[in-house]
Formats: C-alpha cells, structure tokens, sequence
C-alpha cells in the first residue's frame, strides 16, 4: 500500500545546538520518510539523537537547539520552513506527540477536562459542551472506567498507566495523521507496558494514524513496527523493513545490539556486550562514528563517511557490508 | 479545615502571649512615660504621687499579671497619650495603614506579574533588561530617600535648567523634566469616606486617591523589585519544565501558554513568598508614614516609642504579630485552593 | 589524555562559574567595583585625609562646605563637609567600613544561625522542625525594626548607656543577625529535605555515620549553593536595614556613623541647600547596594543549573 | 528696654489692640504644628501646646503684649489694693460657647481647679485667696507681697463654670482633672475664645469654628475656619507649605529658613526666643569640675557665636547669661568670652593641662538641632584635651538619665514660666534641696547659698527697680563663677502663605493669637 508521496519525508536534516566553545551537531542530515497508516520505530543507545529526531519535527527542540539544515516534508510543506503560527496549527492537530513521563506530561494544577478541552478548542470552533463530550468518547477508546468522573479529576490523583492512557487519548483527540511517540512506556512499570503498548498499537490501526515510535527496547519494536531506523550518534547507520534487520542485522553495532537481547534458550549464558560506550557529541569521532567499537574496523572506516548502500531492502552505512556486497556482485557476474 | 485554623489560633495566641512577655520585660528601657504627661516644672512629690497613681511602681510581674488579666477579657489597657483603650486607638489609626498595604499591593499586582513573565520569557530583549535593571537599583535605594525625591519632583515641583534653553531639544528636555508638582505630600486629605466602624477610605474620593499616589508608590518601590525578580525566576524555571513543552506540542497559542498553563504554576511559590511579604511589608509602612504624614499604625507606634507610651507599644506588637498570623494563614488558604495537590490540613513539603 | 590530578586552581578556571563569569560583563564591572570599595573602606586610616573618630581635627566653622567644583569649596574637603564640619570623604570612608563590617558580620550570624536551625529543622523534621518553624514565623513578625527597638532597650538596660559608643556596631550585627536569621533558615530548610531524598544520605545512613556527620558533612556541602545566593543578598538587606534603623534614630551613634546615619543627619538638609551631606552617602550606599545584589543574581543564575539562559 | 510693669493705678487703656470693625470673617486656615494638643482640659498639662490652645478657645483675664507689657482682656481693669492683694474690674457682656454669661464666679471657679492641677499648682503657690465682690469685681491675695502677680494672672483662662460642673451620665464629675484616662473635660471645651473646636481626631485633624457672638467686636480677624494637622516630620511640614498643602506651620527647621526665604509665594517671620539652652557641668561626678579656674577654661572653649551661625545658621542669639533681652534679670555687661588659648591656660593653671574624660549626654529630639549642638560642643572641648563621650538620646529616654544625673555634662533647656528670671535661677542654680523641690534641675549639683538667699529676696521685692538690680547681680556672681555654660537663646520661626498676615499676631511666648489673624 506504497503510495507513491510518502505521508512525511525527512530529507538530511542537521540539529545543532549552539553551546559554549562552538556548536555541536545532534543530527548529520538524516533522511527517512512515513507513509500513511505505518509504524515506524526509532530505536539506538541514549544519546544517539532519537529524541532530538522526534522533537525536530514539531520543531519543538529546546534552546540551544535549533534546526540547522534539510527539510521536512509534510503534506507538501516544509514544516522546518513553516513559521511558528503555522506550524501551531499543524501540533497536535495533524500530528500529535507522546512524551515519555506521563507524571511531568500533563500540567500539575489544571485539571484533566481543561487539559484535553483545550486541545480541541484550539484547533476546532467548537462549544465547551461538545469538546468535553469528544474527549469523554476518547477516553472511553482508552479504556480509561468512568471517563465523565476524570474530566473533574487532576493528575496528581492519576496512576502513571491511567495518565498514559490520557494523554494517549489526547493525542487522538484531532484524528492527527501521525502520533510521535518518544518511549510512551519507558516511564512506567513492566506489567503496564505491555497493556499500553498493545492499546497504542490498536488505536494507531483502526483510526490508520502513522505511528513514529522512539525506543531503546528492540523487542517493543519487533513486535510493533514495520520499518525501523537504527541511530547512531547523530546518524542513521541501518534503516529498512523491521523483519529483516532483525532476521538479519547487517551493520555490526545493530548486530551487536540484537545479540544483547536476552533470548530465551540457554540459561546462564553470559549476554553478549558492545565494548566501550555511545561517542558524546563533543568529540564524535572521524569516519564512521562506530569505528572505535567495531571489530571489523579498517583505515578506510576511521577516515571517511561510509555512503548508504542497500542490501535487500535495507539500507546501510557500513564499508564492510558494502564492501561485502562487492564482492558478492563480483562472483554473481563471474558465476553468470 | 477545622484542624488546620485551630492550629492557625493556637499559634496566633502563642505569638500574642510571646510578644507580650518581651514587650513588659524592656518596659523600663523604653523610657520614663510620665515625661510626656507633666510639663517641666512639676515637682517630684507630684510625679511619684502619679507614677503611684498608673501603678509604674509596682513590681514588673505585678504589672504583667495586672495586664494579662485584663487582656483575657480584651482590655489591653489605656495609652497614656491618648488616654483612650489602646485597641480603640489602634482601630482608628490601622485602616490608614491597610489601605496603603492595600494600594501598594494593586501596584505590586498589576506591574509586577506583566513585567515579571515578559523579563522570563524574552530574558534578552533589551527591555527586559531594562526592567531588570530598574529593579535591581529600586531593591538598593532606601525607602526614605525614595519618598523625599518623589515628595521633592511631584509635590512640590521642580523646575530643571539642566539642558541648555537655546537649543530647541535643550528647551524641550527641560520642559519635559520640569514638574509643577500639585500631589499632595501629606496626610490622607478631608474627603475620606465611612465605611464602617472607624474605616475612613480615601479610595472613594479623587481627593483620597490624590492622597494615596506618592505614599503607595514608594512603599511599593520596595517589594516591586523583589516581586519581579522572583516571577522571573519562577517562570523561567517553569518555561523549562515538559507540561509545558507539551502545551506547545497540542499546538496550544502561546498567550495561553504562558499565561494560563506556565502563570498558574509560578504564582504558587509566589503566592507563599509572596503573603511573607505583606506581613513585612506592615513593619516598611513605618518609614513611608513618618515621610508622608500617614496617620497609620506605623507613625502611632513610632510616636508611642518617642513618648514610650508602653501599654500602646505592646498592643501594637501584639496586633501586628496577630496581622502577621492571619496573613500567613490567608497565604496558606489561598495556596490551598489554586495548589489543587495540597489538601489543606498540610503543607505540601 | 591522562586527566592530571587539577590543582584546585586549575579546576576553578575550568569551572563553569569561571567561565560565565568571564562573559559576563555586569558581573565583573560590580566585582571590580565591590573590591575597590571593599579594599578603600577596609583601609580608610590611609586614603582619609583627616580621622573623623577625633574630635579635635573637627571644626565647627568650615561645616557645610560643597564638594570641589561647587562655588566656596575647599580643596582640602574634596567631597565638602557636613553640618560639624568633619570631612566628607573620609566620614564615608570611615561610614562603608562600619557598613560593610555591619552587613557582612550580621550574614555571618545569619548564615550561622540559619544554617544550624535548616539543617536540624529539615533533617530531623517532626516536632523538631514544626518548633523552629514557629519561633520562625514567631520572628517574621517581628520586622528587623522592632526586633532593633527591644534588643536596643535590653541592651541599654543591661550595658547601661554610656557604653553605647563602643558595642553599637556589635549591638547592630545582633539585631541584623537575629532578625532575618528565618531567611536562611528557610531556604536551608528547602533544600536539606530535597537532598533528604536521595540515595546518598541513605548510603551514609547504613555506613553507620552519626546524624550530625550527615548533616554536616554531607548534607551541608550540597545545600551550599543556594546558601550562598541568598547570603548575597541578605548582605545587601543588612546595610539598607542599617540605614533604615538609623532613620528612625536607632542605628549607629553620630560619633561613628555608619553610611546610613550619614544620610540620616544630613537628611533635614537635604531640601535647603547642602544637599550633598545625604545625597553623596546615599550614592554610595545605593551603588554598594547594587553592586552586591547584581553579583547575587549573577551568582544564582550561575549556581542554578536548570536556568540556562539562551 | 526695660520692661515696664503696668502703672499700679489705672486703665490699661485697651489702644493697643488695631482699632478696626470687625470683618465679616469668610476665610479657611490650613495650618500644621509638629503636634496637636494633649487634650482640651486646659488645666490637665502646662505646655506651649495647650497654652496655644487656650488662646484659641478661651481669653486670658491678662496677656502679654509684643513687648513684653501686659494688655487687659477679660479684666477691663485692675488695681493694687495693698502689696498682698490686687483687685480687678472685669468686662461685661461676655458670653461663653455654651451661651452662659461670664462672671467672677467663673473665675472662682478657675482659681480652685488650678490650685488643684498638678501642673499648676506650683506656679499658684504664692497666691493665698481670692475673693468674689460682685459679678464683675473679685480680688486676688498672696500670702506674701508677691511682684509676679500680674505674670501669674496671664494663665487664668476663665472656664464656664456650669458647664464644667455637676456629674456626666456615668457619674463623673465633669470637673475632674484626670492626667492619663477620659475626663469630660479632656473631650468637652466651652471658653469664651475666638474658636470652637468643631471636631477632633488626635493626631490627625482638629477644626475650629469662629464664635459667632464673640465678645471682642474690635478684633481685626477674618478666619471663619481652622483646620489644623499636627506634622512630626520637619521636611514633611515645609513640604506641605511650599506645595500649597498648608497656609500656616509652625515650628520652622533652621535648615529651611533660606529655602522658605527663596520660595515667591511664602513669607518667614522669625523672632528671638526666651527658652536658654545650656550645658550643667556635674561637679560630684567630676572631681575637676569642683575647681572654678576649670568651669572658666570649659567656658572659654564653646564658641557660642559659632554654634549659633553655623549650627543654628543664624537662628539663635548666643547667650552668656540666663536671663534673655527683656527680663529684669538680664545683665547687659555679660558676653559671650570664646578664647581657646585663655581656656588652655586656665586648664594648665588648675593643674590639667593633659585634660580628662567625661561622658556628655544630650537630647536628640527635645530641642531644636540639640544632638548636632553637643557634638559640636564635644569637638570643642577636645581642644583643651577633655575628651568627651558623647551619647544623644531620644527625649521620653533622655529625661529619667536627666534625673538620675547619669552624664557629666548633660544638655538642658528651660523656659521661665513666669517669665521671669527668678524661675531660672529656682530651678537650675539652686542648691538641690528634695523637699521644697528647689534645684530640681540643677545638674551640676552647683550650690552657692548667698546666691541663693539673694533670689529669695528679690522675690518678695515688690520695688522693680531694685529686683532687676539684685537679679542682674545674680547672674554676674554666676557667670563669675561660671556655674554653668550658657550656649544660645533659642529663636522662633514661623512660616506662611504670602496672603496670610500673620506677623501681627505672633510673640516671643510662642501664642499666636489666631483670632485677630487677617488674611486677604
């Protein structure tokens, strides 16, 4: 169901923040698009940009952060072009966002009807009565008993998992064509995860919104996705269907992390760990950023940049994989 | 509720009973009273006879128990001054004093809150620093000084040659400095009002108001700055903070950002520093009502302490530490309903 | 690179406090000018011309003579006389000194009363906290005014008068002191029950430290920061509390008058004529004043990480 | 000029007041003092307050002329019957604010509650009786011949007898003088003066009405209303003046003479005032002291002159004497002696020429710039190395150190009652004796019998000529002995509007008499 323009299209956005001693780039123009109704997964060690990924598309990046360069195309607009008038008009309303803590997300001292009536109001000339009729009917979509009662309520008198559920139900006040949803469960303890997860993954197919989900945990996005992206201080070093990254990794660090994984089997088995730690953005290291920690680095990897090359349907920045399918071309036309 | 204003009472009558103790104990220091009441050429038979008379002779604990005999049944004895109940006299004299803590708050309220969000959310506009700089320089000056030169430019005028006449900008800059004055300096005017009881306001009548002008501001001119400082802190703390990162997120316009969702949040520890201040800001009514005339609570007491007018001066702590009380048991209420987390018996920590 | 042990001055330039400072321009005009008044006051014997504390160099005919520049100046009073006709300048000098040493000995007292009372208050909570809070609130009440007033009469009364001269400046730095001691103290309090949550407190606990090692080797050094803000600003409150006082005939005596007192004799001129005998003291408190809260709010913003400012 | 007492027989003729129809009184008066009265009970406080109260609402029998003569107003006449016993004819058709007539037994009335008030009494003391001829005649009798009769008499206010009499609803007696509570009369007033007190809020605001039938027709005055506002604050009162607040204030600051001077729209009035201001030196706490040639060499080291023009700015005549201009006791012969190098020399003569210490203790709200005076007086006396601690007090704190003694010099101002200079030496130079009360103020514990006994017989002298002659002697052996140190006589200053006349109206007692007060 490939349309043929995708829903969103990133096309190598830079993110710098202007910081003491000189800016210090959060994003290296990454590229990567969304179509309509798919589940994208954004998935990396902390640190590697996935958040700042997230926010630049609202452009909501705090200061010092600001969007340096490259585009994001959006029904046709440039949304790092658009003026913060414009751009209001699209928050919340066409896309919406999930933030990580629902304890910091909803605002202590107003309560949760003002909150979700607001939101609506905002973008819809619509009467207080119908509003809050709205967000009582969404609320009912998450499960939330007794949604009348909550409008009154306040957070503080919220559990975590009830709170996510709002604010989950916030983000599908408007019909938004994609929800951002930076590490929705991260916050909350196990057994309410898996609950939430499998809510968001309902809503997002039967209301067909674009889900973007940002997580350090590979097997939510196994589960949940269809296309995933694999960050990297600041770049996308693996991007494609999630089946085959996680069927067949090729970039060493995405292989490094899905042998992390604890998998069931063998007991006692010591867990497999990628040595050394994620480069801070003051000194990322030359070439390929992963090249410290990587076993198959060469010269080459420690100068330059790798370029993308796709592998089945997968795209990657690794001189080993490339180098790998060279050599596999060779002998498929010497073999032919 | 009802645990939390018993509490509020027991400690109002601590703080009473404390400050009564303190007072009687430095009676003597204060000064012999009967200097006030008798012209010079008395003789000394004649002012033993009277200081026989008020019982000054009598032992200090006699004195006290004397006094808190008569303070359980509301009879905080008669000032020597006046020669009335004391509580009568501090009713005449406290609405002046509360209708300038009230003016001065207006003033505090309506600049401070504008000024104070703007200063937080565009740290480096250039007015921003401006008004901060303001405040910084109105926390540093003296109210005294404060009140002479507003006395001095818009009561009295004053006219400024500074600028040299024959240029054209020269005449205009001194014509734009130069005041002729015409705010009255002194005192509350005649056209005051009655409420009720011994509430005479000049808030009624443009003569009052004219009263009010110069008296308000400088007693403000001490808590504004402080005032806008601690909103701009709060705020931009709260400007950093994720609901309102979010806020932004669901596209909501900024003005309701900043002044529904990020305001509401500031104005809590405002609101507890904030009712610190008025109960302080009584003691700075003291200055302002020596400079002005003011006949509040604070000129009455600084008299009662030249005449050491001592059942006068101990009233008067007494009401002020009761002032103080209920203040700080306002300011918890008030925290109570707009903190919708405390529930009131408790303090959120 | 093998991090080598920083000497502690190293590790200053490095910090980030070095770092802002050196930005900021309004931070280092104020620190300039503090030190220079700082270092004039402490030294006034020297820079002086005359000594105001001597009576004899005092004459009563050259009183109220303008600043150099003004018609009928005298070269040997730059900054003119006052009404006794003691010299202006070194008055000041002498003024700032009593001043300082009023608004830093009072901070002293504070911090030291503050932060004992934070600490226990907010460490060992429950009753303990709700009495000190109470003789706070007990306290608040009392503006420094009246707290100046009683402890003025208990002094008189106990020290008797004529000795007045030399413990008023002590006597000054008690009130200062013991009235705004609840400032601190609230703030320390603030801030011990926030650290009173984090797991290090509870790791001393179970390494079997006594309670007031915590306190006060643990607890304390984290709570410093906020500590030192307000103590800057509390110096400020000092020296215009001090002139407040002398307004009202409560502070320093006229024979060693502090700044504020100096403003307060030359006040009745202030109107007719030798304005300068307020107005020159009053300048010089107002930019002290200044300068000190500029370098407060530099030094909160600084040592308040959350506040990143653009 | 010698003060001429009244002829002993004959009309004062009534010339002196401006012979003028009375106009037909339309103005309001704004004015300002640094205090309101204490209470209406004329009789509860003897202050320049209540005096300048009394003559607002009530009239004297006898008060003093500009220049110190006396000007009959309720007493249309008075003679001397013999040295113990004066007569006098009062003037009829007087009425009171209540509307009942006044007669001699209203003065009867007077006479008893004054010997009866605290503050009084002491100046009553001599006075023996009186007694009520008819309506309009009664006489006034001392014990012994008394020459101050007529002073005396100027602080007999007649009060309405009825209406002070009989009890108030809570049975008081409306006649009682209570010195702190509520007495009827503190809050009820009826006297035969210009103005009623309309309303009264003290401390804040106190109206005056003009009387409608008041008795003096020939009374040049216009002013139909008073509003007077008592303003502590020196800067604050001129304030009110300059930006058109007020029309009238009084006292006026020495350091705002030349401001008031400079302003187009306001006028200054100033006169030499009778209150001398002077320091005691105490000679049992300061063995020094003892020796005359030392109180000389203090003497010689204040410069009067300096202290009144340049603390003072020209607003004090420096004394060297008690006694000011105008009263009998003032010896022309005596003047100020400022030598630094003769009091060096005294000093080293008596044996200290490397000085001593003492303590200094002065006022700081009593008297005008009296904090600023002793440390100029300080500064001075550091010349000859006696070096002073200095300590100022306010003045409810001052006064019970004053009656321990607790400095060694200690400040003191005293106005003559009586205005005569047989009060100052009283209470200031007598040898202190607790139980006549004599010396009451005397700090310095200076003690000179033959001077004594030379006042004590100038009291009783009824011959003028030979009373100024003793008590101008007196105060030549004083200075001689320099019993204490004279500083200045303090003026009076009074300002006001351009269009409010009110130099006619003020004198050296500090009583404006506002019911003649014309403004244009």
């Amino acid at each position: 169901m490939k349309s043929d323009t995708p829903l969103l299209e990133v096309k190598n956005l830079d993110v710098r923040f202007a910081v003491r001693g000189g800016d210090l780039t959060a994003l290296r123009g990454i590229s990567f698009s969304l179509d309509k109704g798919e589940r994208l997964g954004l998935v990396g060690e902390s640190g590697a940009g996935k958040s700042v990924a997230a926010f630049s598309i609202l452009n909501l990046i705090a200061r010092p952060g600001y969007i340096a360069g490259g585009q994001i195309l959006f029904e046709g607009e440039d949304l790092a072009a658009m003026s913060e008038r414009e751009l209001r008009k699209i928050r919340g309303n066409r896309i919406a966002m999930i933030f990580q803590d629902p304890m910091m997300t909803l605002n202590p001292v107003l309560s949760i009807g003002t909150q979700m009536v607001e939101a609506i109001k905002a973008h819809r000339r619509i009467g207080t009565k119908a509003a809050r009729e709205i967000a009582v009917g969404k609320l009912r979509k998450v499960q939330i008993p007794s949604p009348e009662k909550r409008l009154d309520q306040y957070p503080h008198e919220l559990s975590g998992g009830m709170r996510q559920r709002v604010i989950i139900a916030i983000a599908l006040l408007l019909d938004p064509e994609i929800i951002v949803a930076d590490e929705p469960t991260t916050a909350l303890d196990v057994t309410i995860q898996a609950e939430i997860m499998a809510l968001l993954l309902d809503l997002c197919e039967q209301e067909n919104v674009a889900l973007m989900l940002i997580t350090h945990d590979l097997g939510v996005v196994s589960q949940v996705t269809q296309r995933m992206l694999v960050m990297y201080s600041g770049r996308i070093i693996e991007q494609g269907p999630t089946r085959e990254i996680i069927n067949d990794a090729q970039h060493p660090y995405t292989q490094g992390l899905i042998n992390a994984l604890p998998q069931m089997g063998e007991p006692g088995a010591r867990l497999f760990q990628i040595p050394g730690s994620m480069p801070s953005l003051k000194n990322v290291p030359s070439g390929c950023p992963f090249h410290p920690r990587c076993d198959f680095a060469t010269d080459q990897c420690r100068q330059t940049m790798p370029e993308y090359v796709r592998s089945g349907n997968v795209d990657v920045a690794c001189y080993e994989v490339s180098n790998l399918i060279e050599q596999e071309k060779r002998m498929q036309e010497a073999g032919s | 509720m009802l645990a939390f204003l018993v509490q509020r009472i027991s400690q109002a009558v601590l703080v009473m009973f404390v400050i009564s103790v303190i007072a009687f104990a430095i009676q003597d220091g204060l000064g012999d009273p009967l200097q006030e009441m008798v012209g010079m050429s008395v003789s000394m038979e004649e002012r033993e006879a009277l200081r026989e008379e008020l019982g000054l002779n009598d032992s200090m604990v006699v004195q006290y128990l004397r006094f808190a005999g008569n303070a359980l049944q509301g009879d905080l004895g008669n000032s020597y001054f006046y020669g009335k109940p004391t509580l009568e006299v501090i009713a005449e004299h406290l609405p002046a004093t509360l209708e300038l803590v009230i003016g001065a708050s207006l003033i505090i309220m309506f600049l401070s809150v504008p000024i104070g969000v703007y200063a937080a959310i565009r740290p480096q506009a250039w007015l921003a620093k401006f008004f901060m700089g303001v405040s910084t320089v109105g926390i540093s000056i003296p109210v005294f000084l404060t009140a002479i030169v507003l006395i001095q430019i818009y009561s009295i005028g004053v006219t400024i040659e500074w600028f040299p006449e024959d240029t054209g900008w020269g005449r205009w800059l001194n014509g734009a400095f130069t005041t002729e004055g015409g705010l009255p300096s002194y005192g509350r005017g005649d056209e005051l009002t009655h409420l009720f009881g011994t509430w005479y306001s000049g808030f009624f009548s443009t003569d009052g108001l004219m009263h009010l002008v110069l008296p308000c501001v400088s007693l403000a001119s001490i808590m504004l700055p402080l005032f806008i400082r601690l909103i701009r802190a709060e705020m931009m703390e709260v400007l950093q903070s994720d609901y309102i990162r979010y806020a932004r997120a669901k596209g909501l316009s900024s003005m309701r950002i900043n002044f529904l969702h990020a305001l509401k949040n500031t104005m809590l520890p405002v609101i507890t520093v904030g009712g610190v201040q008025v109960g302080v800001m009584v003691a700075y009514t003291i200055l302002t009502e020596t400079v002005f005339q003011w006949p509040g609570v604070g000129l009455m007491f600084l008299e009662a302490i030249t005449r050491s007018d001592i059942p006068l001066i101990v009233a008067y702590l007494m009401v002020v530490g009761l002032i103080f009380v209920i203040t700080n048991t306002l300011v918890d209420l008030v925290y109570g309903l707009v903190n919708p987390t405390v529930k009131l018996t408790g303090k959120k920590a | 690179m093998t991090t080598a042990t920083l000497s502690r001055w190293n590790r200053f330039r490095e910090s980030f406090l070095w770092y802002s400072f050196k930005r900021d321009k309004v931070a280092i005009v104020s620190s300039i000018v503090l030190l220079l008044m700082v270092f004039a006051a402490v030294f006034a014997p020297l820079f002086a011309p005359t000594d105001p504390y001597d009576l004899a160099q005092i004459d009563i005919m050259n009183s109220e003579l303008p600043p150099v520049g003004m018609s009928g100046a005298d070269a040997a009073f730059p900054l003119g006389t006052d009404a006794q006709g003691r010299d202006m300048l070194s008055t000041i000098l002498y003024g700032t000194r009593v001043s300082l040493l009023i608004g830093f000995g009072a901070v002293v007292l504070q911090a030291a009363l503050g932060i004992l009372f934070g600490l226990l208050a907010g460490y060992l909570g429950g009753r303990v906290d709700s009495i000190l809070m109470r003789i706070a609130d007990v306290q608040l009440s009392f503006s420094t005014l009246m707290v100046a007033i009683i402890v003025g009469a208990v002094f008189k009364a106990s020290f008797g008068n004529l000795m007045f001269g030399e413990i008023a400046i002590y006597m000054l730095i008690f009130i200062i002191g013991v009235a705004e001691w609840p400032q601190i103290a609230r703030t320390v309090r603030a801030s011990v029950l926030a650290e009173k949550k984090k797991e290090y407190v509870d790791a001393a606990k179970v390494m079997g430290f006594r309670t007031n090692r915590i306190m006060f080797r643990h607890i304390l050094p984290n709570t410093l920061s906020p500590i030192f803000v307000i103590a800057t600003v509390q110096i400020a409150n000092a020296i215009i509390s001090e002139a407040a006082l002398s307004f009202l005939g409560l502070g320093m005596p006229e024979t060693q008058p502090s700044l504020g007192s100096l403003i307060k004799s030359g006040f009745d001129y202030i109107q007719s004529g030798s304005w300068w005998i307020t107005l020159i003291p009053g300048l010089v408190l107002v930019v002290l004043v200044l300068v000190i809260n500029l370098l407060g709010d530099w030094l909160r913003d600084v040592m308040n990480p959350r506040l990143y400012k653009g | 000029m010698k003060k001429l007492l009244a002829a002993l027989v004959g009309t004062m003729a009534l010339a002196t007041a401006p012979v003028a129809l009375s106009a037909e009184a339309t103005k309001e008066l704004k004015m300002a003092y640094d205090a309101d009265p204490v209470t209406l009970d004329i009789h509860e406080q003897l202050s320049g307050g209540i005096l300048q109260l009394s003559h607002m609402s009530f009239d004297p029998l006898v008060r003093w002329t500009k220049d110190l003569g006396f000007e009959g107003r309720l007493a249309e006449s008075w003679e001397r019957v013999d040295d113990k016993t004066m007569r006098f004819k009062l003037r009829e058709g007087v009425k009171f604010h209540s509307g009942n007539e006044f007669t001699a037994k209203d003065v009867k009335f007077t006479y008893d509650r004054l010997k009866e008030s605290q503050d009084f009494k002491a100046i009553f003391q001599p006075f023996s009786g009186i007694n009520v001829i008819d309506d309009y005649t009664f006489e006034l009798v001392t014990s012994e011949p008394f020459p101050l009769l007529l002073n005396t008499a100027t602080y007999i206010f007649p009060l309405d007898s009825q209406f002070y009499s009989g009890e108030t609803a809570d049975g008081k007696k409306k006649s009682a003088i209570v010195k702190h509570g509520n007495s009827f009369a503190s809050d009820n007033l009826s006297g035969t003066g210009p103005f009623v007190v309309k309303s009264r809020q003290q401390g804040v605001r106190m109206e005056f009405e003009r009387f409608a039938d008041y008795w003096d027709e020939e009374s040049p005055g216009n002013v139909k209303k008073i509003v007077l506002t008592p303003i502590k604050e020196n800067n604050t009162r001129v304030s009110a003046l300059l930006s058109g607040g007020v029309d009238f204030i009084a006292p006026v600051p020495p350091t705002d003479l030349d401001r008031i001077k400079r302003d187009k729209n306001s006028e200054l009035v100033t006169m030499s005032g009778t209150r001398i201001i002077m320091f005691h030196m105490n000679q049992e706490r300061v063995e020094a002291f003892k020796n005359p040639k030392v109180r000389q060499a203090v003497a010689y080291a204040i410069n009067q002159e300096g202290i009144a023009a340049k603390i003072m700015k020209g607003f004090a005549t420096p004394a060297a004497q008690m006694s000011p201009a105008g009263y009998q006791g003032h010896n022309e012969s005596l003047k100020p002696r400022y030598d630094v190098k003769k009091a060096q020399q005294l000093m080293k003569e008596a044996g200290y020429e490397d000085g001593f210490t003492i303590t200094m203790m002065a006022p700081n709200n009593r008297y005008v710039n009296d904090d600023k005076i002793a440390q100029a007086a300080a500064a001075m006396l550091a010349r000859i190395n006696i070096k002073v601690d200095l300590k100022t007090l306010p003045k409810a704190q001052y006064w019970p150190e004053f009656d321990n003694r607790s400095g060694d010099m200690m400040l003191i101002g005293w106005h003559a009652d009586t205005e005569d200079s047989a009060n100052f030496f009283e209470f200031l130079t007598f040898c202190p004796e607790a139980g006549s009360g004599a010396g009451q103020y005397n700090a310095g514990n200076y003690c000179n019998p033959e001077i004594d006994a030379l006042v004590a017989k100038a009291n009783v002298e009824t011959d003028l000529e030979k009373r100024s002659a003793m008590l101008q002697e007196v105060e030549k052996r004083l200075y001689d002995d320099a019993a204490f140190v004279p500083l200045h006589w303090q003026d009076l200053a009074w300002a006001s509007k351009k269009n409010v006349k009110i130099e006619p109206i003020l004198n050296v007692m500090n009583f404006p008499f506002l019911g003649d007060l014309v403004i244009e």
